[in-house]
């Protein structure tokens, strides 16, 4: 590689590396490597003047490769790539040498810290000398969008979408989209009524003419990359001709099979085997629950079949199979709720009269089971003495150690509502009351006006073993009020548990569908969590609303629009360019082995059967090297990260870790 | 607020002496401990509030406080603790301290634990008859009142007159005078 | 040996007018035996077929299938070359649709010569003598069980002979690849004797084995240093089999597990951290 | 004792972004280990780390996302399945098999990122010299 | 585990020899029945109780792992403990010693003293009725039954200690006491206090304490409608039984429930006698109760108001 010549620049970042590494001494260093023609140290490298410099050196110094030693290539290689552009250069020939994050940052001595980094200078200098230069693909993008999860994010998001004139197929689990907004009576802090507010936008997201619904459906399967996606959806047989249906709903009054509805009831309300969600359903079709249904499990009833005014009941129905193509997805696939069964002293389950936060939001709801009556779970009793408990399952290393968000402000509506709908006295158990955001702190000052009875501590437990006076027949809270450093033991009538939120049952196993990733707790993970909330690193994949931690109404309804708002830019973009840091197969050496083919994630790997040669498909490669590894005679070359860039910018770490031990250096100030 | 000789401040040495005892620092004040002890009525302070005090620095009140001579050492706090605190063996460790450093509260059953101890150390076994009376010598009025228990439990057989002893005494008495000679070093 | 001659001779003579050709070994004019093609015109050839010393016949079927692609074949093959067809096949490099397999059952003496531990075929549809028990192989065993220290003793004083003369490469049947690593300046420093990192060498190629080694031994065989080096291949064999239950060359179904994602429990046997 | 010379090979998505995380923390560890940055932890061949060592590495660090969050999916399966293999053949040649480092480092995990070094640097400097088999 | 080789190592505990003799009674009893050997470890000392820790934690942790060690010697994988405290404390050493570098160096240094040593994790500790339930199986249990304890309806007490901390066994709502006692056909009341706190030594130090922790206990128990109170810990039986007239004294109360073991329960099962079962040492007789076996159980009374208008109960 006599022909290189390269420029480094050695970045002072202010003081964030001068104030540990000797810049100007890695600077004068860097001059004596192999091909360096100039080596320069700056304040800033990534501001104008600093990346004026470089693009001045390769015009008037002839560089044919750059080396910025500054701070991480996940900040600023796109800067520098693009100055490398500006100047004519192609991007691929310059290299960066991490000497913040990995080395002023992280070491304590000065002199170890400015060997370190020339020692990463000359990794990089070694390295730079065998790149070679690439040329992106681009290629168009689909403009259609996918849409996973119609919960109030996923609704918003392709309403946006569908507004600016481009397709979207929103996908979504259940009978009817809606979420759990779709089951919440009042929404905090303006106590607007959910439906009142949901079910206009449920409406519209059906009937827009940019919008295709797929409900009771799931996606199987994701192929292709940004822009050109693959998806296969399964449509599960509802057993209704949709088009033949009116959502008359005589089916689900004749049907004779009484369920529990543990989804949109929360498990405290019945539906039929045969069901329309909830009134507002969208779309307006009922699903026979094959589990459930006498038919399916008898083979005789058929109720449905016989009362059905347009004969729309279709027991061979069978699931459908659609592929579709998109450029873009969007996930919004929303949260579960913390299953209070697995902190045994609170009761739930085994106390009748503790309820989650899901079953209470039901109780409230004008069209739930109780039609909107506070009452006990035998129906009729109203409770005279209400405890909240706060932070179940949440802030809690036994179970979800971070905080969900939204019970704070739950659990004062919760404490508001039970005032108004029964006078009962009503006591909540908190740790921290987290009231952030806009009005909330105005809507806790509303309810500790309306004398609610506020107990700082955590709840120990909740029982039915009465130990004094007054306690029979109650539901005991026992708690330290932290405020008064005593233990107290509160009798109630009803106990509602603000549980936390989690991520769905299944969350990993959609993120490797999707190709994303899930952080500890298995929320999806974003791009940046402050600077790139929505997107994912998978390009092309966006998170949305609860999937990507625990969020209330008004974030989720705002992260729906901005994955709306990336996904349009996309497009608006009309092309992408794709990874050229892509595999290729030396098919003179190939020996068609086919070990690679399995070893792609991607199946971008085809075999020739004529040639009998592997073959790289490039739009499908992602550049992450597995077949390299994988190839024994090292036939495949993965572009920009070759064995010879490895293993010279290995060896230029290497040598200069030698000199040092050979001989101590020197820093001449 | 004062050191001891090693500079380590009374946290650091509380939880230094206590098996996972560094995550005492991360007590959310949350009162779940004080909230499910069986005996926090009794106590002067709950724990929360000594963990606090412990942060504090407040050396001569925590350790003359009466919670953890309370603790009965059923370990609902350490369960349910929701930093995975372990609260009881952080008592356990106060108690030490306070009879380290010679006065504790009045509450402390320093005289039962010794009385048992003291059998233990003597014939390797424990001996209820006589850690009891031994006990009663302190406190003659639980022997009054428990007396009529203690020849019930003689007649039903359940109270053996005479202590058990181990064989190889010699050995468990060289194991515990090393252990003392270890935990010794330690307070150094 | 003597009646598995005959036996083999019986079954060729039989197979011949229905293959295009048998795969075998023949005893020249010299008393030298190599690898030969009987073919059908050449059925009295048969008098000068032999058994033994073995020879990779393997590596020669894939040439030969290359060469013909659409031709019938049949092989003589012993356990161990059974193992290694069936690997190659794994990779593509032999089509077992057109192959007919001849097992030939080692005798005791063979099995211990080569310290087998499957001295006999299972896949093959025709077979000559009988099948014996494995052979414990104690020199590997005696060489795990050395220290450390005594390991790399052990290597620093054989690899001192080695010649890098690639004799071991050239022999495997499942050293197939058109270009090889072992030549390759980036990985092996070529060119100067004595080898200047001799594990370099060894330790790549002993990667390349796993689950690839089919325990034939050839490379020792062939060794001018002698060099016991199917040791690490067999050692290797083991750990593979407990990790990721993997034989080589037993079942013909199983892909290879280093072409395979992690499945349930593999994790946990491969001592990585959790 | 001479400070030990160590070759990293870190995946871009996770490790990577755990040792930035670490750095943006502030956490200090020893300034042995060199990192070289690779796209995925599968495409580390043995013989690149065999080659470090070649070169004169002391100790190799192979570190990639958790199984089941590799950024393409199961790269690193292919990691899990070779290295394994590797340490092992380590240790029939009579190197020790704690020379090379495999773990496993998520983006957050920055104090795990940290304390990894500063373990494997202490092991390796307990370890005698490295004798002359591949060096 | 040894499920299969049923030989165990038997750490009995000081209280065995004395106020629980018939706790070890009903044990060999059913041991003998069931053919499960527990070899006691020769010249094993007190485990120091709650007490001895209080004093001095290196002597403490010391003293227990002299008899980890003596197990191990004896080339026993399982050591049973009957007794909670017993079971804690050497499960608890035993994990400390494998968990704190530190411990575990101290406490060999102090076991060296003696001549020992102990290899932290080499000794597996479990109580009994894990064994009884784990190892042997309901299945074996229920073979050997021939009174079933129809009839009889039974309090599980746990106590704190086998489920706290650090246990495979929920801590707050175990229920492998349960379904033993279920399966020897008695009737398992619901009993939210299953896993409080006995009051353990306080019944020396503070009586009111006390005797208020026994009387929560024995109140959920008699209002669930218990005959008896079956326990698995010594200190448990002690305290429940041996000063029910005190706790009867001091709150103007009338009870009188019977504190068995576990063992006892399987041993009437099983068709044993009291005598062999040691039943008759305890201060709470428990005549009564047994009188109960084989009589019709009245109709149990649902008083909850199920009516149509009742919501659903999750289901647990």
């Amino acid at each position: 590689m006599s022909e290189a010549r390269i420029g480094v620049y050695v970045c002072h970042c202010g003081s964030n590396i001068a104030g540990t590494v000797d810049v100007a001494a890695v600077a004068k260093w860097a001059e004596d490597l192999p091909n360096v023609v100039v080596s320069r140290d700056y304040k800033f490298m990534c501001s104008s003047p600093g990346q004026e410099m470089i693009e001045t050196d390769i015009k008037e110094l002839g560089l044919t490769r750059v080396v910025v030693a500054s701070c991480s290539p996940h900040l600023h290689e796109p800067t520098f790539r693009g100055a490398c552009s500006r100047a004519g250069l192609n991007p691929y020939l310059f290299e960066m040498a991490n000497i913040r994050e990995q080395d002023s940052w992280v070491t304590t001595d000065q002199v170890e810290a400015t060997k370190k980094a020339m020692s990463l200078v000359a990794a990089a200098v070694s390295r730079v000398a065998y790149q070679q230069p690439l040329e992106s693909l681009f290629v168009p993008i689909d403009p259609n969008v996918l849409v996973v999860g119609g919960g109030v994010a996923g609704i918003q998001a392709t309403l946006e979408i569908a507004d600016s004139g481009r397709h979207v197929y929103l996908v979504e689990r259940e009978p009817s989209i809606g979420g759990h907004m779709a089951q919440l009576d009042k929404t905090f802090p303006t106590l607007d009524c959910s439906a009142c507010i949901l079910t206009p936008k449920m409406t519209n997201a059906a009937n827009h003419q940019n919008v295709t619904l797929f409900t009771w459906s799931e996606v199987e399967k994701v192929e292709g990359y940004v822009g050109n996606f693959t998806v296969t959806i399964r449509k599960r047989a509802r057993y209704i001709d949709e088009p033949l249906c009116t959502g008359c709903g005589v089916c689900q009054e004749k049907c004779p099979k009484k369920v529990i509805d543990d989804v949109f009831e929360a498990g405290i309300g019945y539906r039929k085997a045969v069901y329309i969600p909830f009134p507002q359903a969208v779309p307006n079709t009922p699903v026979i629950d094959r589990d459930n249904c006498i038919f399916f499990e008898k083979g005789t009833c058929k109720a449905c079949e016989k009362f059905c005014p347009t004969g729309a009941i279709k027991f061979d129905q069978e699931d459908e199979i659609i592929t579709l193509k998109v450029g873009n997805i969007i996930l919004a696939t929303g949260y579960d709720l913390f299953d209070a069964r697995r902190i045994p002293q609170y009761g739930y389950g085994r106390l009748e009269n503790v309820f989650s936060s899901l079953e209470f939001e039901r109780l409230t709801n004008a069209a739930g089971p109780t039609l909107g009556r506070v009452v006990l779970r035998d129906g009729v009793t109203v409770p005279k003495s209400v405890g909240i408990i706060h932070c179940v399952g949440s802030r809690d290393k036994n179970y979800n150690n971070y905080c969900s968000s939204i019970c704070c402000m739950q659990s004062l509506k919760f404490a508001h509502m039970v005032k108004e709908r029964t006078g009962a006295e009503v006591y909540e158990f908190y740790i921290d009351i987290r009231t952030p955001a806009k009005a909330y702190d105005e809507f806790y000052q509303k309810v500790l006006g309306e004398g609610t009875h506020f107990i700082r501590g955590r709840v120990a437990e909740v029982t039915d073993a009465a130990r004094q006076p007054g306690e029979e027949g109650k539901l005991i809270i026992q708690a330290e009020d932290t405020l008064i450093g005593k233990q107290r033991r509160i009798p109630v009538d009803m106990v509602i548990l603000s549980s936390g939120l989690e991520a769905r049952a299944d969350a990993k196993e959609v993120a490797i569908k999707f190709g994303i990733s899930c952080s500890a707790d298995e929320w999806f993970i974003e791009k940046h969590p402050k600077l790139d909330p929505v997107a994912t690193m998978t390009d092309g994949v966006f998170v949305a609303g609860a999937c990507q931690g625990p969020k209330d109404i008004p974030a989720s309804v705002a992260q729906g629009s901005a994955a709306a708002a990336r996904v349009m830019s996309l497009i608006g973009q009309g092309e992408v360019e794709i990874e050229a840091a892509t595999a290729i197969v030396n098919e003179e050496t190939c020996v068609g082995c086919q070990e690679c083919i399995p070893s792609c994630p991607y199946g971008s790997i085809e075999f020739l059967e004529d040639k009998k040669k592997a073959h790289i498909i490039e739009a499908l490669c992602k550049g992450c090297g597995t077949c390299v590894g994988t190839c024994l005679s090292k036939s495949i070359t993965l572009r920009h990260f070759t064995d010879e860039q490895l293993v010279n910018e290995m060896i230029g770490a290497m040598q200069s870790m030698k000199l040092f031990e050979a001989q101590d250096l020197v820093i001449v100030e | 607020m004062p050191d001891n000789g090693a500079g380590k401040s009374f946290y650091e040495r509380v939880a230094a002496a206590t098996p996972g005892g560094d995550v005492l620092m991360k007590c959310l004040q949350c009162g779940t401990c004080g909230g499910s002890c069986p005996s926090g009525a009794d106590m002067d302070s709950t724990p929360r509030q000594l963990f606090a005090m412990i942060s504090a620095g407040m050396e001569d009140e925590v350790l003359s406080s009466n919670t953890p001579w309370y603790c009965v050492s059923c370990y609902y706090c350490t369960v349910r603790c929701p930093q995975e605190i372990p609260i009881t063996m952080i008592m356990y460790t106060l108690k030490r301290m306070a009879l380290a450093r010679g006065h504790y509260h009045k509450d402390a059953h320093i005289n039962w634990s010794k009385s048992f101890t003291n059998f233990v150390e003597l014939n390797g076994r424990s001996f209820e008859l006589g850690a009891m009376t031994l006990f009663g010598l302190h406190n003659p009025f639980a022997i009054v009142k428990q007396g009529g228990l203690g020849v019930q439990m003689i007649t039903k057989g359940r109270m053996p007159p005479v202590p058990e002893r181990i064989r190889n005494m010699p050995q468990l008495t060289a194991i515990l005078n090393e252990a003392k000679r270890i935990a010794e070093e330690e307070e150094v | 040996m003597t009646d598995r001659l005959p036996a083999l001779q019986e079954v060729i003579g039989k197979l011949l007018p229905d293959v295009d050709g048998v795969l075998g070994l023949k005893v020249g004019p010299a008393g030298i035996v190599s690898p030969h093609l009987f073919v059908k015109d050449l059925a009295d050839e048969l008098a000068s077929l032999a058994i033994w010393p073995k020879e990779p016949l393997p590596g020669t079927l894939k040439i030969i299938q290359k060469a013909h692609p659409d031709a019938k074949l049949a092989i003589v093959c012993r356990g161990c070359e059974e193992r290694g067809i069936v690997e190659m096949a794994k990779h593509y490099q032999i089509d077992l649709a057109n192959v007919t397999l001849i097992g030939l059952q080692c005798t005791q003496e063979e099995a211990e010569f080569c310290r087998c531990a499957k001295p006999f075929t299972v896949h093959a549809q025709t077979t000559i003598g009988t099948p014996i028990a494995g052979v414990p192989d104690t020199l590997t065993d005696e060489f795990a069980a050395l220290s450390r220290e005594e390991k790399l003793a052990f290597w620093k004083e054989e690899f001192l002979h080695c010649i890098k003369c690639y004799g071991c490469r050239n022999i495997c049947p499942q050293c197939f690849c058109n270009v090889c690593t072992l030549e390759d300046e980036t990985w092996v420093e070529t060119g100067r004797l004595p080898m200047p990192q001799p594990a370099m060498y060894h330790l790549i190629r002993s990667m390349h084995m796993t689950a690839k080694c089919v325990a034939c031994r050839e490379c020792e065989e062939t060794c001018p240093a002698g060099i016991p080096m199917a040791i690490q291949f067999r050692l290797i064999a083991r750990d593979v089999k407990e990790m990721f239950n993997y034989e080589t060359g037993a079942e013909i179904d199983q892909p290879p597990p280093q072409l395979l994602v992690l499945e349930e429990g593999e994790y946990e046997r491969t001592g990585l951290p959790h | 004792m001479v400070e030990p010379k160590i070759i990293g090979f870190l995946c871009n998505w996770c490790s990577y972004r755990g040792a930035d995380t670490a750095g943006m923390a502030r956490m200090k560890y020893p300034p042995n280990v060199k990192i070289i940055r690779v796209p995925c932890s599968g495409r580390i061949s043995p013989e690149l780390v065999l080659r470090s060592f070649r070169e004169g590495a002391d100790g190799v660090m192979v570190l990639g996302c958790h199984i089941g969050d590799c950024h393409y999916g199961t790269g690193n399966h292919r990691t899990a399945k070779r290295m394994p293999v590797l340490k092992k053949l380590l240790e029939y040649n009579g190197i020790e098999p704690e020379r090379l480092c495999v773990d496993w480092v998520s983006a957050a995990e920055g104090e795990k990122f940290a304390t990894l070094i500063r373990e494997f640097t202490e092991t390796i400097k307990a370890l005698p010299p490295f004798v002359e088999v591949i060096k | 585990m040894s499920q299969s080789t049923g030989h165990y190592g038997f750490y009995p505990g000081c209280s065995m020899g004395a106020t629980a003799r018939s706790y070890l009674q009903s044990t060999e009893a059913i041991c003998k029945a069931l053919g499960l050997t527990l070899k006691e470890v020769d010249d094993w000392n007190c485990c120091g109780a709650s007490e001895y820790i209080s004093m001095n934690s290196v002597a403490a942790y010391s003293l227990i792992a002299r008899n980890l060690s003596l197990a191990a010697q004896e080339g026993h994988t399982d050591l049973v403990a009957p007794c909670n405290m017993c079971f804690l404390n050497l499960h608890k050493v035993d994990g400390y010693m494998e968990k704190y570098p530190k411990i575990n160096q101290q406490v060999g240094r102090a076991l060296a003293a003696g001549g020992l040593s102990y290899k932290a994790g080499s000794v597996h500790v479990r109580h009994l009725l894990d064994i009884v339930v784990e190892d042997v199986g309901i299945d074996a249990v229920t073979a050997k039954i021939t009174r079933p304890l129809k009839g009889l309806r039974v309090a599980p007490y746990y106590g704190c200690l086998l489920t706290r901390p650090d246990s495979r066994y929920s801590p707050e709502y175990p229920t492998h006491l349960d379904d033993l006692l279920e399966a020897l056909g008695a009737t398992v009341v619901e009993f939210p206090l299953k896993t409080q706190c006995c009051g353990g030594h306080m019944t020396q130090i503070k009586e009111a304490t006390a005797y208020d922790m026994i009387r929560r206990i024995l109140q959920n128990a008699a209002e669930d409608q218990a005959d008896a109170i079956v326990t698995i810990c010594p200190m448990c039986q002690l305290n429940l039984d041996a000063f029910q007239p005190q706790v009867n004294g001091m709150f103007k109360t009338k009870f009188h429930l019977p504190v068995l073991y576990f063992t006892q329960m399987m041993g009437v099962a099983f068709g044993l006698s009291n005598k062999e079962l040691g039943i008759g040492s305890e201060i709470t007789s428990s005549k009564t109760a047994f009188r109960k076996i084989g009589q019709e159980e009245p109709e149990e009374q649902k008083s909850l108001k199920r009516d149509k208008n009742a919501l659903p109960m999750p289901r647990l």
